[in-house]
């Protein structure tokens, strides 16, 4: 037979004003397993919480019932109160009499009934409370970060930086990403490897940063605080540890027509190189698809040359697996190809090239030395048109968003050709300027008043070829849609900002929620911007949504930050509020019949198999079992489970039922 | 025994009035949706007279598949019980095949056991059942292997023969028949020994005596996975059984009140005996169907002396599965 | 001997299974059998008196002692299989079907894919009489409904023998007997027997395979089948999955689609 | 005849008939939405009793049978809008579970205008003060749910 105590709040004037307080206190009295009951004007106050206590010291209680404000406000307070007066914090209940019922009814009867009802309910509900404990989980502090962009790169120090361990992930074979292929950055034009490079050798120095470039996860099983990460390093052909990065190899490559990434397809490597001078870390890899060796079984040029003797050409992958506790997702973004518009040749004109193409050619470290010249014969171009929005905001082209980072580049862009190419003609089309961000503004003002860029308002219907030049066709929708021609020397289309190839099935693999654009998805779009839906796995930059230099360098200190949160004690411990699937003696074992149908409800992966097995280890049967440290205590496998086979801590089946049936 | 009285077809509908206006309610076979079922009948227009069986069980008269037994009303803290009144409701069955209506007595002298059944005999007191002689059988009758018979007095109060020009014979067995007879005194002639139609013909494949003997010894025996191996483990048989008498007690309450009801309940179940710890003493479905058959046969006769079955084959008709009682018992019978 | 009668008989030879399920003739219409030699191939019987879903059996642990089955399988029994075997109740090395369409070949299929496959070829929609009576019901006013179920289900004596026949409810512990809290009153009494129905229409829709045999089942004869296939359909219509046509599982109650659509929702 | 384990509904002075309502409500919406409510001050009729979840995932259907049965004349299930689900999927998978509910519900001749569902957002107090109101006007108009609660005592000898 239960002992609950009752202790109803006036709040001052708050509730007692419409609900006799002390008539609802005296019906409680009435109630079966109600041994206790007493109405205060503030429960919340120390002689409150006093009351309370004493009352559960001296009377023996075994629940409590406090009939007050909303449990969204004062529940920790009182549940706190019964825990040092010796009750489990879990077996105190809250009636709302407050924002429920006396601040939205008049004074009267029907109101003091509705608080005995409420009284009621939670009288019945608190009977079958059971004392629950925090759920603690140890946590690994170690963090595994996904891409060394900038992103990656600041989220990878920030965390290093307070003392965890960092494991930092990239799939090319130097760290750095987008970042080190621009030339200026915007609002301030200063160069962008400048700021970048120091932070590259930071992180390649951190004694606290293991750096695994030209690799990829694999897997990742486990959960908050305990994931295994399983990572493939690509074999790069080259025994890193050996090599002093000379460089000889990388010269003396006798296949030497492959077109080079790093420059966009601009100028051309080798089939052993180095991405960019200033790669982090400095070290060649082999790319076997283009070398000879690999494709005929000859050649061995740079092995003969190789003074260090790091060639391996045996060497195979390696796959390594680490305990990490936290992730953080930075795998950035992709553009656009100009191959995606056909009004505009399908990215046949070898003068018609996108954004990061032109930072390279403004690039003083890229293959034209910073000087503006256009691909197809390196003339100076006397004439550029910029085409902004190329891509975005475009239904037919599948991206409805707008790609957040194009206004600002092509200003800057039109700006240093304007800068480089003193008697040029820049001109751009757009459809609006979102230049919303400290100093953006007035940096898109500077293009037009001070370096004369013309802006016509408008979208280009086609470009076109012609005597060695590309006519570019489009409306001034200012100046009435009055359709215009340009002839230019050279276009450069701002394409969209897409999703990182292969997002989707990392988003898989890590059973994070991305979306329609397979953009990683985040917890809350307000309140949890760098978490997602899985505990323990969050965001950095551009893999979220398009995001410039400082918006990204930010979320990833912010994602850092919730890191740090979580490695700052060496366990987690969680609300016991968790589904728990029922055991049984044998025969039974357990009430569940493995169907697993929970599985596909859960939200948060947190269903996990179990196999039931004899003592010599044959399996009896497979049943389900919630992992508490996934679970975050939604309750709907327990909606979802016919045999009632899965029961949420707190708010269980009987419970629930018995509030029920007392209204 | 020979017939008192006859009643003609036509005179069926004064009786049934008759019975209605002295405030009893009739039960009888009735068609329902897809079915012949026992339930209350207003007319004789509505007896349904041509079928061998009804599928539902007459029993339910007296001993309904849920029954009030108490309630009770929390009065502040204290408990106060309601006890019901003893159910009162007078009621003929009319139309039941006598081996239904001989179910009566081993379903009275089971619940009877030890303590007296009150709620049952209050109702069975009040209950007159009127039964007509099989004319037809099917091949899931099997009363005469049970020592019934298709014009078998037992259970019955009044017990009527079908004639050749139609109506009946009347043959009165109890009080309670002449009681009804009573009611409409002027439409029972005496019995002019009219030419009746012939009783049907049920062979007896065995006798309930072999079976009781076998019993004993074929406890373990693998016979019964075997017959039971595709009984889906319902409990249709049992509850249109017109002996089975097995029930469970249930509580509908919340915080104020609460009632207590007896309800039907069946050892096909693996529910039925299923212990808390989880154990089960009859965990298989062999070891259910053995049961049903052995306290038929076995422990009824034994601890009660009275057969728990009456040969009527409602059981293998209302299977879904066509578990035949028939077939099962007379290769029981045969084994050796 | 039908060629039925051959590939049970020669699945027995071969030892590829021990005991072949099926439909054997019994007192006036069909009744299970299980087959367990190849002598007895010879009673097992398919036509349309074969109604019991023989699925049922598989999960049996009495059925299961016999060792690998093989079930004679019209196309809502193979419907069950795939779905038991989305619902891990069913192993792959478990599946031996004798695939039969009345007047049509009999395949023996020896895997769930195999299975899909097959089933991928034919409809997955109740018997013409159902649809017509679902229409019925459709048809009528919500009272009129009611009084329908009322009449209907008032004649219910939670004998269970729907339940028992389905293939889908193979739960070693019904809802029906949970009994802490005791969510459905065990007395067959209107609410009881009405929320027994509602709760077996509700833990179906998504997963019935639309073969009837609970209706058939029902001594009395009440259409509860009505219920489950009203609820599958229901499914069917609104998310446009549940349907095991495709001979792929689906679990239609445990996941969603952002753009399901109502029109009750404040 | 039983009785019905069913609590009388209560009268107010005049004894007009007033109706109990009982609100299935998510901890994460709709309950800090009825806070909102009460922290706004504005006023509705107090025939609704609130039953905290977390979730409107976690709301099994037969609750909302189990209110009807113990006494409700009108039954509220409400959570937060697509999309804003603290646990983000829980709604999506209650909205399929009420889809089909209702259906069967209908189905069976069961009276959908004394069941309500609503998405009512944290910030949506004034919204949950007009649903409330709008639910007990219609459910007084409809009169006691005895036919339901009756169920429990129909077909008990």
């Amino acid at each position: 037979m239960s002992r609950i105590g009752v202790f109803v709040c006036h709040c001052g004037e708050n509730i007692a004003g419409t609900v006799d307080c002390a008539v609802v206190a005296e019906a409680a009295r009435s109630l079966r397993g109600v041994v206790h009951s007493v109405d205060y004007k503030y429960m919340c106050s120390d002689p409150g919480q006093k009351l309370l206590k004493e009352a559960i010291r001296d009377k023996n209680l075994d629940g409590v019932v406090v009939a007050a404000c909303s449990p969204r406000m004062h529940e920790p307070t009182f549940r706190a109160a019964a825990e040092e007066a010796g009750l489990n914090a879990y077996q105190c209940e809250m009636a709302n009499l407050r924002e429920h019922c006396s601040w939205v009814h008049a004074k009267g009867e029907a109101t003091t009934a509705k608080a005995i009802d409420l009284v009621r309910i939670q009288v019945e509900k608190v009977k079958r409370n059971a004392p629950l404990r925090p759920i603690r989980v140890p946590v690994a502090r170690t963090a595994l970060v996904l891409g060394g962009g900038i992103a990656g790169i600041q989220a990878a120090l920030d965390i290093a930086n307070a003392g965890n361990q960092v494991i930092l992930v990239e799939r090319s074979p130097s760290i750095g990403g987008h970042m080190s292929q621009l030339s200026e950055t915007f609002p301030t034009l200063d160069c962008s490897q400048c700021i970048l490079t120091p932070r590259m050798v930071e992180v390649a120095r951190h004694p606290q940063i293991t750096l695994y470039t030209y690799a990829e996860l694999e897997r990742l099983d486990g959960f908050i605080g305990n994931f295994k990460a399983t990572i493939r390093k690509r074999a790069r052909k080259v025994d890193e540890k050996i090599c002093n990065g000379c460089g000889v190899c990388t010269q003396k490559c006798p296949v030497k027509k492959i077109p080079d990434e790093f420059n966009e397809g601009l100028s051309m490597r080798r089939a052993i190189y180095v991405p960019f001078p200033q790669a982090v870390p400095n070290r060649p890899v082999i790319d076997t698809a283009n070398c000879t060796f690999f494709k005929s079984g000859k050649c061995r040029a740079c092995e003969k040359l190789c003074t260090a003797k790091a060639i391996r050409f045996d060497q195979q992958d390696e796959v390594v697996t680490r305990e990490v506790g936290a992730v953080v997702l930075a795998t950035g973004f992709r553009t656009m190809g100009t191959n995606q518009f056909p009004e505009y040749g399908y990215g046949r004109y070898p003068d018609l090239i996108d954004g990061l193409k032109f930072e390279r050619l403004a690039s003083a470290s890229g293959p034209t030395s910073g000087a503006i010249k256009r691909p197809s014969d390196g003339k100076i171009p006397e004439t550029v048109v910029f085409i902004a929005c190329a891509g975005s905001r475009d239904e037919q082209k599948g991206v409805s968003y707008c790609s957040k980072i194009c206004c600002m580049y092509t200003a800057k862009h039109a700006m240093l050709y304007r800068h480089k190419v003193h008697g040029g003609k820049a001109y751009v089309f757009y459809m609006d300027v979102r230049a919303a961000g400290k100093n953006y503004d007035e940096f898109v003002r500077r293009a037009v008043e001070e370096d004369g860029v013309k802006y016509l308002r408008g979208r280009v219907s086609r470009v076109y070829p012609d005597k060695g030049q590309l006519v570019v066709k489009g409306v001034d929708t200012l100046l009435g849609g009055e359709p215009l021609e340009i002839r230019a020397d050279m276009v450069v289309l701002a394409t969209a900002v897409q999703a990182q190839h292969g997002s989707e099935e990392l988003a898989q693999k890590l059973h994070v929620a991305y979306d329609k654009y397979r953009f990683f998805a985040e917890a809350h779009p307000k309140l949890r911007p760098v978490e997602t839906n899985t505990a323990g796995i969050f965001l950095a930059g551009a893999c979220q949504s398009p995001r410039d230099i400082p918006e990204s360098v930010a979320q990833a200190s912010g994602a850092a930050a919730k890191v740090c949160g979580l490695f700052s004690r060496p366990e987690l411990a969680r609300e016991p509020i968790v589904a728990v699937v029922d055991r049984q003696p044998p025969p039974v074992f357990s009430h569940c019949v493995g169907c697993f149908l929970c599985r596909s409800a859960c939200p948060y992966q947190a269903i996990e198999e179990e196999a039931i097995r004899t003592r010599n280890g044959e399996i009896i049967r497979t049943v389900a079992h919630v992992n508490a440290g996934l679970c975050q205590g939604c309750g709907t496998c327990v909606a979802t489970c016919r045999t009632k086979a899965i029961d949420l801590q707190g708010f269980t089946n009987e419970q629930v039922f018995a509030e029920v049936v007392a209204i | 025994m020979s017939p008192e009285y006859q009643i003609g077809e036509g005179s069926l509908e004064a009786l049934f009035a008759a019975i209605t206006a002295d405030g009893r309610r009739i039960w009888g076979p009735r068609a329902a949706a897809g079915c012949i079922e026992i339930g209350e009948i207003r007319s004789a227009g509505e007896l349904a007279r041509d079928q061998v069986h009804p599928i539902s069980s007459a029993k339910a008269a007296a001993f309904p598949r849920v029954e009030k037994i108490l309630s009770y009303r929390m009065d502040g803290k204290d408990v106060a019980i309601d006890d019901p009144p003893l159910p009162a409701r007078p009621t003929v069955l009319f139309g039941l095949r006598p081996c239904e209506a001989r179910g009566f007595c081993a379903l009275g002298t089971i619940l009877n056991w030890g303590t007296p059944d009150r709620f049952f005999n209050a109702r069975m007191e009040r209950t007159t059942v009127v039964s007509i002689a099989c004319t037809r059988s099917d091949e899931a009758c099997f009363c005469t292997a049970v020592g019934g018979g298709p014009d078998h007095p037992a259970g019955s109060d009044l017990l009527l023969h079908p004639l050749a020009q139609g109506g009946y014979d009347v043959v009165v067995l109890s009080d309670k028949g002449r009681a009804l007879v009573a009611l409409a005194p002027d439409r029972f002639e005496p019995a002019r020994g009219a030419a009746r139609i012939a009783l049907a013909k049920i062979e007896a494949e065995f006798q309930a005596q072999e079976i009781t003997e076998q019993l004993p010894r074929l406890f373990d025996h693998p016979i019964w996975s075997e017959q039971s191996l595709r009984c889906l483990g319902c409990g249709a048989c049992a509850y249109v059984c017109p002996t089975c008498a097995c029930f469970d007690i249930q509580d509908e309450a919340d915080a104020r009140r609460g009632v207590r009801l007896r309800c039907w309940d069946s050892c096909a179940f693996r529910l039925f005996t299923l212990h808390a710890s989880g154990h089960n003493p009859r965990e298989t479905q062999g070891q259910r169907w053995r049961q049903r058959v052995q306290h038929k046969f076995s422990y009824m006769p034994e601890r009660l002396g009275v057969l728990g079955c009456v040969g009527c084959g409602k059981c293998s008709r209302a299977c879904p599965v066509d578990m035949d009682f028939k077939e099962h018992l007379t290769e029981i019978a045969k084994f050796s | 001997m039908d060629e039925l009668q051959e590939k049970a008989k020669q699945l027995l030879e071969a030892g590829t299974v021990q005991v072949v399920i099926g439909h054997a003739a019994g007192r006036g219409g069909r009744r299970p059998v299980f087959v367990r030699s190849p002598a007895q191939a010879g009673k097992l019987v398919h036509d349309d008196g074969c109604w019991q879903n023989l699925a049922t059996y598989l999960g049996k642990p009495e059925v299961r002692k016999l060792g690998r089955a093989a079930v004679v399988a019209s196309p809502p029994v193979l419907r069950a299989m795939v779905q038991l075997g989305a619902e891990r109740q069913l192993g792959n090395d478990e599946v031996m079907a004798l695939a039969v369409v009345t007047g049509g070949p009999v395949r023996t299929l020896a895997t769930l894919a195999a299975i899909e496959g097959h089933l991928a070829s034919l409809p997955d929609e109740p018997p013409a009489a159902d649809r017509t009576e679902l229409g019925r019901l459709a048809a009528m006013t919500v009272p009129e409904r009611r009084a329908f179920w009322a009449e209907q289900l008032d004649r219910c004596v939670r004998c269970y023998a729907c339940r028992a026949s389905c293939p889908m409810c193979y739960c070693e512990r019904c809802t029906m007997e949970c009994n802490r809290p005791q969510w459905v009153p065990v007395a067959s009494h209107a609410l009881g027997n009405l929320e027994y129905h509602i709760v077996r229409a509700m833990h179906l829709a998504g997963r019935c395979v639309q073969c009837g045999t609970c209706g058939k089942s029902c001594p009395l004869g009440i259409p509860v089948h009505l219920l489950t296939l009203f609820a599958e359909r229901s499914v069917q219509q609104h998310f446009g999955q549940g349907g095991k046509a495709s001979g792929k599982p689906v679990f239609a109650m445990s996941t969603f689609r952002p753009e399901d659509s109502e029109t009750f929702i404040r | 005849m039983g009785t019905s384990v069913t609590t009388p509904t209560p009268l107010k002075e005049g004894s007009t008939f007033e109706p109990k309502i009982t609100a299935f409500v998510c901890n994460w919406c709709t309950y800090a939405g009825a806070d909102l409510t009460g922290t706004s001050r504005i006023r509705y009729q107090p025939n609704v009793r609130v039953i905290r979840f977390p979730c409107t995932g976690r709301i099994d259907f037969m609750l909302i049978l189990k209110a009807f049965a113990h006494g409700s004349d009108g039954v509220i299930v409400s959570g937060c809008h697509p999309n804003d689900c603290h646990y983000t999927t829980g709604n999506y998978l209650a909205r399929r579970r009420w889809i089909v509910f209702r259906d069967v519900l209908e189905f069976t001749g069961i009276d959908l205008r004394r069941l309500t569902f609503a998405w009512v957002s944290a910030a949506e107090g004034a919204k949950w003060a007009e649903l409330v109101d709008e639910v007990t006007d219609r459910v007084r108009a409809l009169g006691p749910y005895r036919e339901y609660q009756a169920l429990a005592s129909a077909g008990i000898e």
